[in-house]
C-alpha cells in the first residue's frame, strides 16, 4: 500500500472533482464535506510520501499502468517536489475549508460544480508538482489554466474581460511551452525528463540551435504563465476580480507552481552547466528579476484597492524567486525553493485576512483596514504575520528565504538584485505600515471611538467585536501558524527537503 | 504596441526559419524521433497489447494516464463553460445580431436528418469499438455522436434535440465517462497492480495479460468516447442558446 | 535522399500554400461569420495535409473536432456579437 | 541544383508550420476584435500540431497500423510505419484546443453581455466609464 501513495496524491481529488458533479442534489453540505475529506487524504498522502522520501533519500518513481519509462509515463517524487506537494495541499486544503462561505456567497447556484472545478484544480497542479514526463506537464497544466479561467470568470462584470485576457495569455504560454516540448522531441526522439537529461548531456547536442530555441520556447511559455516581469500584465487584473474563495486559492498557488516547472526544467531536463555556461542569459533574468521586484513594489504602493495591492506583490514575489532560480549558487537555489514554500503560505494568509476583512466590511479599498484590531483582532494577527513575512521580519519564514536570497546575490556578485532586494524589503515596509497604521489607530467612525487605543481588547464594550466565522477564522490561524513554524523550523526545512536538491555544479 | 510587435514578430520569424537548417530533414527515417522511442512501440506494441493500431495501443496503455487527463480537460471545459454561461433566468433577452433563417429547416432538411443521424450514430459505435483494428477510437467515435445530436439540434430545435437528450443527463455522462476510465484505473489498483495497470484485469475477466490489455483499452476508449460525447453536446448547447437553452442556432 | 511516391511534395506544397491563404484570410476578412467558415476551412485543409503525412487518427480527430465542432460552435457564438469586425 | 532543391524538400514542411504560427500569434497579439484572436488561437495551436506531425513522417512509410501477410504473421519492421507517438501527442492537444476553445467563447459571449462589444478599445473605453 505505501508503495501506491504518489497516485493516491493525484487520483483524490480527481474522484472528487468527479463525483462532485454527480452529487449535485445532495446539497452544498455533502459537496464541501466530500471536497474537505478528499482534500484532507490527499494531503495525507503528500505527507507520507514525504516522509518515506525523507527517510529513504531518494526519489519515488512511480510507473503509471506498469510500463517502464521511457515508453510509459512515470511519476517523480524528489525532494523538491514532496516539499512543493505538501505545501499544495496544505494551501489547498485551507483556501478550502475557508471556502464555505464565501463560495456560497459567490455562487448562489451551482456551488456543487465550483466545487468540481476547485477540486480539478488542485488535481493539476499536484499531478505538475509530480509528473516526470514533459508532455504530461503539459496536459496538466491545461487542466489547471482552464480550471482557474473558470473560477476566475466566476467573479462576474469586468472579470471577464480580464480572464479572456488572462487566457490569450495563457495559451501563449501553454502553445510555447509545446512547441519547446515538439523542438527537444525532434532533436532527441523522448519525452521522459530523466531520459531527456541524459540525452541533452552529450555532446553533440550541447551546441545545437534547435535545442536553444528549444529551451528559449520552454522559459518564456513558463515565464509568461508565471508572471515574470516583461510579461506580467495579465496577472492583477485576473486576480483582483475574482471572487473571495477563488483567489485564496489561485494566487498562492498558481505562480508558484510554474515557478517549480520552471526550476524542474532548468535543473532536471537541462543542467546547470547548459544553462550557465552555454547559455550565457543569466546577467539579462537578474535584471529582468530585479526590475520585477522593485516595479511590483511600486506599482502596489500606488493602488488603493487592497487585493489589487497583493496582486503586484505577487508579481515582486516572482522576481525574487526567479532571481534567486538564476544567480546559479547554493544560496540562490535554496532561497528561490525556500521562497516558493513560504510565498505560498504568506500570500495564502495575506489573500484571507483580506477575503475576511472584505467579507466583514465589503470594503475592497485600504479604507477598510479602519480600526481592525479592534473589530477583528485575530484577523489582523495573521495580516500582521504575513506582512511581516513579506517585509521581511525574523521569526517569521520571509526573513529567512530573503536572507538566503540575499546571501546567493552577494556570493555571485548580483548588486544589482541586492539592491533591488533591500529596495523592495524598504517598500513594502512602507506599504504594510501604512495600512497597519490605520489598522491600529484608525478611526472607527461607525462608533466613533477615540482615536488611541492601540490595545485591541481595552474597548469598553462599545467595540462591536464582529469576527469572520468559524470557517474562515480557523484556517487563517493556521495558516499564520504555519508561517511562524516553517520560520523556526527553517534549518529542518533546509537540510532535509531542499538541500538534497541542489543541481549538480552548483 | 502594434507596430512593435509586428517588428518583434517578424524579427522571431526570420530567427527560427533560418534555425530550420538545424533541424533533421523532414521524413528522415533516421532521424533521432524516429529510432529512438518509436521503433519499441511499433515493434513490442502487438505483441504487448494485441492492437494493431499502434497509435489507439500508445494512446490508451503506454500513455494512458495523459489520456485520462486529456478526458478530464473536456470534462472542465463542459464544467466551465456550464459556469460561466448557464442562466436559469429567461427574462433577460438577448439580441441576435446575426440570425440564421428559420424557415430554411423544411421537409428535406428534417427528411435528411432523419436518415442521416442513425447511419451517423452506428458509424460512431463502428468508429469507437473498431479503434482497435482501424483509424478511430474513443475521441473520434464521441465527437461523431456528439455531432448526431447538434446535427439534430440544427435540423430540428434546440428544444427538440433536448427532449431526447436532457441536460441533465449531458452532466451525468460527463461525468461518468470519465469516472469510467479512472474507475479501471483504480480497478487495476485494487488488484495489486499500479494505476491504469490493464494487466490487472486478467483475474477479473480470466484472460491472458495481453488479451486483459486489450479489452482494457477498450473500457477506457469506451469512457472517453462517452465524455467526449456528452461534452460535444453541452459545449453546442451553452454556447448555441447563450445560456439560457430557449433557442439554438 | 530516396524519393518515394507516396509522399508526393508537390501536393503537400499546394495544400500548404491554401493554408496559408485560408490563415491570412480568417484573420482579415470583416465578416465574422466568412472568418468562422473559412477558419474550417484551414481546418479541413490541416485534415488534407495530416492525411497525406500519414496520421490517419489524428486527420479523423481533426476533421470531427475542427472542421465540424469548432466550426459549428463560432458560429453559434457568432450570432450573438456584432458580425462585423473593424479589422 | 539538386541539392538546393533537396534542402527545400526537406525543410519545406517546418517553414510553412513556423509561418502559420507566426500568423496565429500576430492575431492574438495584433487584432482589436476578440473573435479574431479567438481565430488566431485557433490557427496558432494547429501550426504548431503541424509541426509535431511533421516530426512523425517517415519516407516510405504507412500509417502507423499493423499490417499482417497472408499467413497472419504481422509485420512488425520500425521502418514500415509511421511514428506513432507524435500522433498521440497531437490527438491529446487537439482535444485541448477544442477544450480552450469553447471556454474562450463562453467568456467571448459574457463579455459581450456586460460590455455590448467585443472590439478591445471600445471595451477599455467602456471599463474607463
Amino acid at each position: 500500500m505505501m508503495d501506491q501513495t504518489p497516485v493516491f496524491i493525484i487520483a483524490i481529488p480527481l474522484f472528487a472533482s468527479l463525483l462532485l458533479t454527480l452529487i449535485g442534489p445532495l446539497g452544498p453540505r455533502v459537496a464541501y464535506g466530500l471536497l474537505i475529506g478528499a482534500l484532507s487524504l490527499s494531503l495525507g498522502a503528500s505527507l507520507a510520501t514525504m516522509v518515506r522520501v525523507v527517510q529513504t533519500g531518494q526519489a519515488i518513481h512511480y510507473y503509471m499502468g506498469d510500463w517502464l519509462p521511457p515508453m510509459g509515463i512515470e511519476l517523480v517524487i524528489d525532494h523538491l517536489s514532496a516539499a512543493v506537494l505538501v505545501m499544495i495541499g496544505v494551501c489547498a486544503l485551507l483556501s478550502g475549508i475557508y471556502s464555505m462561505h464565501t463560495a456560497g456567497q459567490d455562487n448562489h447556484d451551482r456551488l456543487n460544480n465550483y466545487y468540481a472545478l476547485f477540486s480539478l484544480l488542485v488535481t493539476g497542479l499536484l499531478g505538475m508538482a509530480s509528473a516526470g514526463d514533459v508532455f504530461n506537464l503539459y496536459v496538466l497544466l491545461e487542466i489547471s489554466a482552464l480550471a482557474s479561467y473558470g473560477l476566475l470568470a466566476r467573479g462576474g462584470g469586468k472579470a471577464y474581460f480580464a480572464t479572456f485576457k488572462y487566457l490569450v495569455m495563457g495559451t501563449i504560454g501553454a502553445c510555447f511551452y509545446l512547441l519547446g516540448v515538439g523542438y527537444i522531441y525532434i532533436m532527441t526522439g523522448s519525452l521522459n525528463m530523466a531520459d531527456l537529461a541524459d540525452i541533452l548531456s552529450r555532446e553533440s547536442l550541447q551546441e545545437s540551435v534547435s535545442i536553444r530555441i528549444g529551451f528559449t520556447l520552454i522559459i518564456l511559455g513558463i515565464w509568461t504563465k508565471m508572471a515574470l516581469f516583461p510579461l506580467h500584465a495579465w496577472l492583477p487584473n485576473a486576480y483582483s476580480r475574482a471572487g473571495t474563495a477563488t483567489a485564496c486559492l489561485i494566487a498562492p498557488l498558481m505562480t508558484k507552481v510554474s515557478v517549480y516547472i520552471m526550476l524542474r526544467m532548468m535543473f532536471t531536463v537541462f543542467s546547470a552547466d547548459y544553462i550557465f555556461n552555454q547559455i550565457a542569459w543569466s546577467s539579462l533574468v537578474i535584471y529582468m528579476a530585479s526590475a520585477a521586484v522593485v516595479l511590483g513594489m511600486i506599482t502596489a504602493f500606488a493602488q488603493r484597492d487592497m487585493r489589487k495591492m497583493l496582486t503586484y506583490i505577487i508579481v515582486a514575489e516572482i522576481g525574487y524567486m526567479t532571481g534567486g532560480a538564476w544567480l546559479a549558487n547554493t544560496a540562490g537555489y535554496t532561497g528561490a525553493v525556500y521562497h516558493i514554500l513560504a510565498d505560498g503560505l504568506m500570500t495564502l494568509s495575506l489573500f484571507m485576512a483580506v477575503g475576511a476583512i472584505i467579507y466583514r466590511t465589503g470594503d475592497t479599498s485600504a479604507n477598510a483596514m479602519q480600526g481592525i484590531f479592534r473589530r477583528m483582532p485575530i484577523t489582523a494577527a495573521v495580516f500582521l504575520i504575513g506582512a511581516a513575512s513579506i517585509v521581511g521580519i525574523p521569526p517569521t519564514c520571509g526573513f529567512f528565504s530573503k536572507w538566503y536570497l540575499l546571501q546567493g546575490a552577494v556570493q555571485a556578485g548580483a548588486w544589482i538584485f541586492v539592491a533591488a532586494l533591500l529596495i523592495a524589503g524598504l517598500m513594502a515596509a512602507i506599504i504594510f505600515f501604512r495600512l497597519l497604521e490605520a489598522a491600529f489607530f484608525g478611526n472607527l467612525d461607525d462608533e466613533g471611538l477615540s482615536v488611541g487605543h492601540s490595545a485591541p481588547h481595552s474597548g469598553t464594550g462599545a467595540v462591536q467585536m464582529r469576527e469572520a466565522p468559524l470557517t474562515m477564522l480557523v484556517p487563517l490561524a493556521v495558516a499564520g501558524a504555519a508561517l511562524l513554524g516553517l520560520g523556526i523550523y527553517t534549518n529542518e526545512v533546509v537540510t532535509y527537503l531542499i538541500r538534497w536538491s541542489v543541481p549538480a555544479g552548483f | 504596441m502594434k507596430p512593435f510587435a509586428r517588428i518583434i514578430l517578424f524579427l522571431c520569424a526570420v530567427m527560427m526559419l533560418t534555425a530550420t537548417v538545424d533541424l533533421p530533414d523532414w521524413a528522415d527515417p533516421g532521424s533521432p524521433a524516429s529510432t529512438h522511442l518509436s521503433p519499441g512501440f511499433i515493434e513490442q506494441g502487438y505483441h504487448e497489447t494485441a492492437t494493431p493500431n499502434v497509435v489507439t495501443a500508445v494512446l490508451a496503455d503506454y500513455r494512458s494516464y495523459d489520456t485520462l487527463f486529456e478526458s478530464v480537460v473536456v470534462f472542465a471545459a463542459s464544467l466551465v463553460v456550464m459556469l460561466v454561461l448557464r442562466r436559469t433566468s429567461t427574462g433577460t433577452s438577448r439580441i441576435k445580431h446575426f440570425r440564421p433563417k428559420r424557415e430554411g429547416r423544411d421537409t428535406i432538411l428534417r427528411g435528411a436528418a432523419q436518415s442521416i443521424i442513425p447511419v451517423m450514430q452506428i458509424f460512431a459505435l463502428y468508429v469507437l469499438f473498431h479503434g482497435h483494428y482501424s483509424p478511430g477510437g474513443g475521441f473520434q467515435g464521441g465527437v461523431i455522436f456528439g455531432a448526431s445530436f447538434i446535427l439534430l439540434s440544427l435540423c430540428y430545435s434546440l428544444k427538440f434535440a433536448m427532449q431526447r437528450f436532457k441536460e441533465k443527463m449531458v452532466l451525468i455522462c460527463c461525468a461518468c465517462g470519465a469516472l469510467l476510465y479512472a474507475g479501471i484505473g483504480a480497478v487495476c489498483l485494487a488488484m495489486g497492480w499500479n494505476f491504469l495497470g490493464y494487466a490487472g484485469l486478467a483475474g477479473l475477466l480470466g484472460v491472458t495479460d495481453v488479451m486483459a490489455r486489450s479489452h482494457g483499452i477498450l473500457a477506457v476508449e469506451a469512457g472517453v468516447g462517452i465524455t467526449v460525447m456528452a461534452v460535444m453536446v453541452s459545449l453546442y448547447y451553452d454556447l448555441a442558446s447563450g445560456g439560457d437553452m430557449e433557442e439554438g442556432l | 535522399m530516396t524519393w518515394d511516391a507516396n509522399l508526393l511534395w508537390q501536393f503537400d506544397m499546394l495544400i500548404l500554400l491554401m493554408m496559408v491563404i485560408c490563415a491570412v484570410a480568417a484573420l482579415s476578412l470583416k465578416g465574422l461569420v466568412s472568418s468562422a467558415v473559412v477558419t474550417g476551412a484551414y481546418s479541413f485543409f490541416t485534415c488534407l495535409m495530416w492525411t497525406h503525412m500519414m496520421a490517419v487518427d489524428v486527420a479523423f480527430t481533426e476533421a470531427a473536432v475542427g472542421a465540424a465542432v469548432s466550426t459549428v460552435i463560432i458560429v453559434a457564438t457568432a450570432q450573438y456579437i456584432n458580425p462585423w469586425s473593424k479589422d | 541544383m539538386d541539392e538546393f532543391f533537396f534542402f527545400i524538400v526537406a525543410k519545406y514542411n517546418y517553414w510553412a508550420s513556423l509561418i502559420l504560427l507566426f500568423i496565429g500569434l500576430y492575431g492574438m497579439i495584433a487584432k482589436n476584435n476578440l473573435m479574431k484572436k479567438i481565430i488566431g488561437m485557433v490557427i496558432f495551436q494547429t501550426a504548431i500540431l503541424i509541426f509535431f506531425v511533421s516530426i512523425g513522417v517517415k519516407w516510405g512509410a504507412s500509417v502507423p497500423i499493423i499490417r499482417f501477410f497472408p499467413d497472419k504473421q504481422p509485420l512488425l519492421d520500425a521502418t514500415a510505419y509511421a511514428n506513432p507517438l507524435p500522433h498521440v501527442l497531437i490527438l491529446t492537444a487537439i482535444v485541448v484546443g477544442v477544450a480552450v476553445l469553447g471556454v474562450a467563447l463562453a467568456i467571448l459571449q459574457n463579455i459581450q453581455r456586460i460590455h455590448g462589444t467585443i472590439e478591445e478599445d471600445e471595451i477599455l473605453e467602456d471599463m474607463r466609464k
